[in-house]
């Protein structure tokens, strides 16, 4: 098959919904003309014009908001955030607004509309650039969210995406943007809430998102060596999330460690961790394990970050402890 | 289905009880009804029926304490086990359920200062024992920490399966020893034999440094405070620190009491005898229908003035001393009142008094006369305000009219609670029993 | 001479719908606030002793002496003891009591509408009209710093160059009821709403005590056709014909805003004529000065008379030239009288 | 305008302050929960800018929405068995009075967050000109939301892409307890226009034909594609910021002046002065919205409250 990276791939499933469909469109930060901060939106604004793929002032409120009321009133916009560090600028638009429309007017809405941003850190962007802060929205009721780790993800998921009635949180790594993989041709979907067994193995579970997946896939590479089988388990879309892939795998394995790149203190790790606890304690053969970033902002300099974040090695240490 | 043993609760008050004997020997079959061990709380001491029947299986050792309901045994099918879960579930705060209730409890230290078994296992190996009904505190953990993992369950079954499958005899239960490597370092540099300890949980160093010390101490005898001594202990030290005692003595002519005594004796068989105690009792009773403040206790911020004498009457036993109650000893007839307290006495001889027969007296009246004694500084029996000390009867040589005349004397001494009594009042009072003593017609032993 | 000066500053002028329907200027209040800050230092330089300044919502008088920084005024600077909040008529309530209080003259901030209301109370004091308004023709645009001077001359000298405006007294059945400086103009319109008029269409008649070309509003209609100036005693009145129009004036009628205006005929007043307005089956609407204000019920009979009898209006030009020759700004003399 | 045009103006008027005085009546009773925010004062505001409104056409409302929603075109008994918190409401009982919506109307929704219309107006404006349609959207907001975040990105975003949306600032003095004077420096809300770029325009809010003139002229400025308009209508709340405010914040001699201002008595007197209505006709036309008032109670009052599983319903499509 073809090989895309994560970038073409999302800039496909953009491409293809919007020939599919001219209710949708694109906003954001320089997605047009400068083809998006990560060059994402690339030469869509050629193809599709001003109107459709619009630059917008910097100005985050103004550009969920237009996104809100737009596909409050018939429209599918796809808004991009140029980091998700910036989404914090504009909450209220997303939680109280977006999310809350629907339910808040008895079911009489729909706000089909996907917020894209890049998470991440591994660049020296710092503190307010590197963030990954998809917890925050798998908080709220009404919104989806949902974090791709490979270029087939990103395209399947973000035309599922679109095509949802929800406001849906997509959340793309930095990292994994020239990342390339086979990614189907035409139109492809892959439908929320499934999650993808990435590797299967027997000893250990390793639940992993976005760039996680595949430094578990690495992990699993090397313990493979030396023996140890470990099964990676990518939720693929936090809100709703594949319960049941999970604790089939850990019902099997008995060994957990779930792998985010998120500070670990109150990430989605946590949930998933939970769920395991109340749902399949019984199998448990150990303790679970959370891998993610220590308890600090992102910093600059590269050593400062790497010791940060987490990383193949992290996840190895981790199965290690419980083997 | 093993059903558990329980610790009962034998009446109102009682929050815990020691276990002094086991009656039935460990792996014995019970039958239902067979009593299959004593408790003593800090009242009474009570014989355990079996509530069923079974194989025993005994888990708390003579002498340890146990909470109400809480597990002491299990009664076992032929071929059973003791549930895997109750090594590890904690012991519930209190209980409430009767004895004969299906109770979920727990396993129990098997020394009130111990520990409780805490078996270190995975869900999973929980899960797979409890499917196989094994004991995990028989598995051997070895995952991190030491933790049993699912895989020692399923290599303790393979061995199992090993050996003949009849229920093992005491001794051979034993399984090989577990302990630290310090532990194990310790003991060999000592020359203690591990397998000889306790083998409830992992040997720490410091089991076997308990150990050490122990052989060291040879000879000595040491037992535990337990039991109906733990609680006098308790209560001694209790009424000492909280109230705070002055006691006074006054001499008591006793020959008109004698006098009385002879008459009611006259022509009545043995149980309906009073005794001086009875009299003194009566009298006691009497005098603090008058003043209350005797008969009184406090209650935190507030006195509880009683409108009932309920008249503890100490009782010497062989390893401790025991109150039984006389309640309503004010309205009760002299007779009345010396029957029931020789009832008690007796029964508190035997170990046969309910805890509602040994708790609620106002007052207490302790009698160290026949031992010789002449006066003595009682302890107040909390929460009453004030306990009355009888000393010795007999004839002494009293100043009357400003010659020596030979009178039958005892010396009464009364320790009140100076928070409560004033000096003046507790001496009024003291007056008053013996003017009822000295002059017995206010004793009314007609009603008799 | 007094030495005192009142100012009167309108915080609400110049924010109507023209902004919306023409292209009218934009004025904040902080520019406003700005003009009086300069006017301050206009009387202080001319050696003014005492400002009295309207209070009003947005206090103006207030955020210009604020805005002074340290810097102290020589003149004693107070503000008006008087009740505000109740839009034009604080103006006119301003004005009659600083009449009273006998200030040499007032510096007054606003449009047409403002300077309408002050000459219903300000007497025979002398104004010097500042333009703050959307489209004006009584009051022109001055830079504050020389209205200041000029209305200090006026006031510490008595030797101002003063012209007294002509003005239309508006009468209902019974009584008189309003005055225009500039223009009174015949509606069709029957509520007055945004007050401001726009539309050519709904316009029956215009009387206008002056009529210039270059100057924009109603007025500008007959400027455009027959112009009167300020000065000369007389005034116009023309009706429009949208059936058999005698001409077609093209006129700015509204900022940026122009209008091709078909006129019936016309006729020029003489001081003291009366034009009377039947309002017959339908009720009437007379906008004053631009603003929608008298209502002529239907059936009803207004009377519009021309009237040399306006405010006293200080022209700011003649003024500082003839102070000039008299030695006003030489120092070094310090010769003001 | 035509008599029946300024009759309806008057009856919307009428809708919105019996509605809103019933509404008092039954806080007061405890049959209302939670807490309601009410109109009653700037009736002209709304009922002026929306009569310039066709169905398809949008707004945006706030915390103070009733008005809003009856001038356009709300229904009166689906609004109050909202209040009630019944089945049969507006929002099925999931909204209450900060949150209702009819999207057939164009009524995107009242808004519990101060600013909050003003982040979703330019997207339905948005949408419009996207769809190639001249809809028109209305964002009412008040002097306090005037210094959110929103006002700035929402009115710069719609002037910066010509959106066809009409900003109505109602400015009734207060953000809750705090004058104007003390929570911005300027007067005129509308003056921040210059800033955008964009005309602004104050009107007398509590004179209905004044904010229905304005907002008519800045909403044929919206369909013709040259973008949006602020316009600031002056008026007052009588009531508190919420039922049970006890408005320590203002005097009573404040609010008699204001109510000296009345916009339906002031519309009223105008309509009978210039002979366009008569007092017969205006009393049926009371007579009338009593009896819609009454009706709509009654319907809210009869009404199934939800089962409580609904809670579940609705929080995705």
């Amino acid at each position: 098959m073809r090989q895309l990276s994560y970038s073409e791939a999302i800039r496909e499933a953009l491409r293809l919904e919007m020939r599919r469909d001219s209710t949708v469109f694109l906003l954001g930060e320089d997605v047009g003309q400068f083809g998006g901060c990560f060059g994402v939106t690339g030469d869509l604004y050629k193809e599709f014009g001003e109107d459709r793929v619009r630059d917008t002032p910097i100005s985050e409120t103004a550009i969920i908001g237009a996104a809100v009321g737009a596909a409050a009133t018939g429209m599918r916009p796809v808004p991009e955030i140029m980091f998700c560090d910036f989404l914090t600028v504009c909450m209220d638009q997303l939680v109280n607004q977006a999310a809350k429309m629907r339910y808040m007017f008895g079911g009489k809405a729909k706000l089909p509309m996907t917020v894209r941003a890049p998470v991440g850190g591994g660049i020296s962007a710092a503190a307010q650039h590197s963030q990954s802060l998809e917890a925050w929205f798998t908080h709220v009721p009404g919104i989806k969210v949902i974090m791709p780790s490979t270029a087939a993800d990103a395209k399947g998921l973000l035309t599922a995406a679109i095509r949802d009635d929800n406001p849906v949180m997509f959340f793309e790594h930095k990292l994994l943007y020239p990342v390339k993989g086979e990614v189907p041709e035409g139109e492809y979907v892959v439908p929320l809430g499934r999650a993808d067994v990435k590797r299967e193995g027997s000893d250990v579970t390793v639940v992993a998102t976005s760039i996680m997946v595949s430094r578990a896939l690495e992990a699993a590479e090397k313990l493979a060596a030396e023996g140890i089988s470990l099964e990676v388990i990518d939720p693929r879309t936090l809100v709703p999330l594949d319960e049941d892939a999970i604790l089939a795998s850990v019902e099997k394995t008995g060994r957990v460690v779930i792998a985010q790149e998120a500070v670990t203190r109150s990430g989605f790790s946590a949930e998933i961790a939970a769920v395991i606890a109340e749902k399949a304690l019984d199998y448990l053969d150990a303790p679970i394990k959370r891998v993610g970033s220590k308890w600090a902002p992102i910093p600059f300099a590269g050593v400062l970050e790497q010791f940060i974040l987490p990383g193949t090695e992290d996840i190895i240490a981790a199965v290690k402890e419980l083997v | 289905m093993a059903q558990e043993v329980l610790m009962p609760k034998l009446g109102l008050t009682m929050t815990e009880g020691t276990i002094c004997a086991w009656l039935k020997p460990d792996g014995s079959y019970v039958n239902k009804g067979d009593p299959i061990f004593e408790v003593e709380t800090d009242k009474i001491t009570n014989k355990v029926e079996a509530m069923d029947e079974g194989i025993l299986k005994i888990v708390l050792p003579e002498g340890s304490t146990a909470k109400v309901t809480q597990v002491v045994g299990y009664l076992l099918a032929e071929g059973e086990e003791i549930p895997a879960e109750a090594a590890d579930v904690a012991a519930p705060a209190t209980a409430t359920a009767a004895p004969q209730e299906e109770v979920k409890a727990a396993a129990v230290p098997a020394e009130p200062k111990k520990e409780p078994v805490r078996v270190r296992a995975t869900p999973a190996a929980k899960r797979r024992a409890r499917e196989s009904g094994i004991d995990l505190t028989q598995v051997t953990g070895t995952g991190p920490g030491g933790r049993i993992v699912e895989a020692d369950v399923e290599s303790y079954l393979e061995q199992q399966k090993e050996l003949p499958a009849t229920l093992p005899s005491e001794g051979e239960i034993s399984a090989p020893v577990k302990a630290t490597p310090t532990a194990v370092k310790l003991a060999r540099d000592l020359g203690i034999d591990l397998a000889e300890l306790s083998q409830e949980r992992r040997l720490t160093k410091r089991d076997v440094l308990a150990a050490a010390l122990l052989a060291e101490e040879g000879e000595e005898e040491r037992v535990p405070l337990a039991g109906m001594r733990k609680v006098i202990a308790q209560h001694m030290l209790e009424s000492w620190t909280v109230a705070p005692h002055v006691t006074i003595n006054m001499e008591v002519e006793m020959d008109r009491a004698r006098a009385i005594r002879k008459e009611l004796n006259a022509d009545c068989t043995q149980e309906d005898r009073i005794s001086y105690n009875d009299l003194i009792i009566k009298a006691a009773a009497q005098a603090l229908t008058e003043y209350p403040a005797l008969n009184g206790t406090i209650d935190a911020e507030e006195i509880i003035y009683h409108n009932y004498v309920h008249m503890g009457v100490a009782v010497a036993l062989e390893d401790g001393l025991i109150v039984p109650v006389v309640r309503h000893a004010d309205k009760k007839s002299l007779r009345e009142v010396a029957r029931e307290v020789k009832d008690l006495a007796q029964r508190a001889r035997a170990e046969r008094l309910s805890l509602d027969e040994v708790t609620g007296s106002t007052f207490t009246v302790t009698n160290l006369g026949m031992f010789g004694v002449d006066d003595f500084t009682p302890i107040i029996n909390q929460p009453e305000s004030a306990i009355l000390g009888v000393g010795t009867i007999k004839e002494r040589p009293v100043v009357v009219d400003g010659s020596i005349d030979i009178r039958l004397t005892m010396t009464l001494s009364l320790s009140f609670d100076h928070r409560l009594v004033d000096g003046s009042v507790a001496a009024e009072f003291l007056g008053r029993v013996r003017e009822l003593l000295e002059k017995p017609y206010g004793v009314r032993p007609e009603i008799a | 001479m007094t030495g005192k000066v009142g100012i009167i500053a309108n915080p609400a002028s110049g924010k109507d719908i023209r902004r919306l329907v023409a292209f009218g200027s934009v004025f904040d209040n902080q520019e406003k606030v700005s003009i009086v800050r300069r006017i301050l230092l206009g009387l202080e330089a001319a050696g003014v002793e005492e400002i009295i300044i309207m209070p009003d919502t947005y206090g103006i008088g207030e955020r210009a002496l604020e805005g002074l920084g340290k810097r102290k005024l020589k003149p004693r600077v107070s503000l008006l003891e008087m009740e505000i909040g109740h839009g034009a008529t604080d103006s006119t309530l301003a004005a009659q009591k600083m009449a009273a209080m006998s200030v040499g003259a007032m510096v007054v901030l606003g449009g047409d509408g403002t300077c309408r209301a002050v000459a219903k109370g300000c007497g025979k004091v002398p104004l010097v009209p500042v333009s703050t308004g959307t489209n004006n023709v009584f009051p022109r645009m001055v830079e504050g710093t020389i209205a200041g001077l000029a209305a200090g001359a006026v006031a510490t000298t008595g030797a101002g160059v003063i012209q007294q405006a002509k003005k239309l007294d508006i009468y209902g059945p019974e009584d008189w009821r309003d005055l225009a400086l500039v223009d009174a103009v015949v509606t069709k319109e029957a509520f007055i709403a945004s007050r401001a008029l726009w539309d050519m269409d709904r316009i029956e008649a215009i009387v206008a005590t002056r009529a210039e070309p270059d100057t924009i509003g109603l007025s500008a209609v007959a400027g455009c056709l027959s112009p009167v100036t300020p000065e000369e005693p007389a005034g116009i009145h023309l009706e429009l014909d949208r059936e058999e129009p005698t001409a077609t004036v093209l006129a700015p009628i509204a900022p940026g805003l122009f209008s091709a205006v078909p006129v019936g005929r016309w006729q020029r007043l003489t001081v003291g004529e009366k034009v009377i307005l039947k309002s017959g089956d339908k009720p009437r609407l007379l906008a004053l000065d631009g603003e929608r204000e008298v209502l002529v019920r239907a059936g009803e009979e207004a009377k519009i008379v021309l009237s040399a009898s306006g405010p006293f209006v200080v022209d700011i030009g003649a003024t500082l030239k003839r102070v000039q020759g008299e030695g006003f700004f030489n120092m070094a003399k310090n010769v003001r009288p | 305008m035509e008599k029946e045009k300024l009759v309806d103006l008057y009856r919307q008027m009428l809708r919105v302050r019996e509605f809103e005085t019933k509404v008092t009546e039954l806080f007061a009773q405890g049959k209302i929960p939670g807490f309601v925010h009410l109109y009653i004062g700037e009736e002209a505001t709304a009922v002026g800018a929306c009569a310039n409104l066709r169905p398809d056409d949008y707004i945006t409302s706030t915390h103070r929405g009733h008005g809003h929603c009856l001038a356009k075109g709300g229904d009166m008994k689906l609004m109050m068995a909202e209040l009630f918190g019944k089945e049969s409401g507006y929002c099925k009982g999931k909204g209450g009075s900060m949150h209702i919506a009819d999207m057939d109307m164009g009524i995107l929704g009242a808004n519990g967050i101060v600013g909050g219309g003003l982040g979703i107006a330019p997207g339905a404006g948005l949408s419009a000109k996207l769809r190639g349609t001249d809809q028109v959207t209305v964002c009412f907001f008040g002097d306090g939301a005037s210094n959110q975040t929103t006002f700035h990105e929402g009115i710069n975003l719609a002037s910066v892409w010509k959106l066809p949306v009409i900003f109505v600032c109602e400015n009734n003095e207060y953000g809750i307890s705090l004058h104007q004077s003390k929570h911005q420096r300027v007067a005129d809300v509308a003056d921040r226009a210059v800033a955008y770029g964009i005309p602004g325009v104050v009107v007398d809010g509590n004179d209905v034909m004044a904010v229905y003139e304005a907002v008519g002229e800045a909403v044929k400025r919206a369909r013709a594609g040259e973008g949006p308009t602020l316009i600031e209508a002056k008026t007052y709340r009588w009531r508190g910021h919420f039922e049970g405010d006890p408005t320590v914040y203002r005097s009573d001699k404040e609010l008699a002046e204001w109510k000296e201002r009345c916009p339906i008595a002031r519309f009223s007197k105008h309509l009978l002065d210039m002979d366009v209505v008569t007092e017969e006709e205006l009393d049926k036309i009371k007579a009338e919205v009593d009896t819609e008032v009454e009706e709509s109670v009654r319907f809210a009052e009869e009404s199934p409250l939800p089962a409580p599983e609904e809670a579940l319903e609705d929080v995705y499509a």
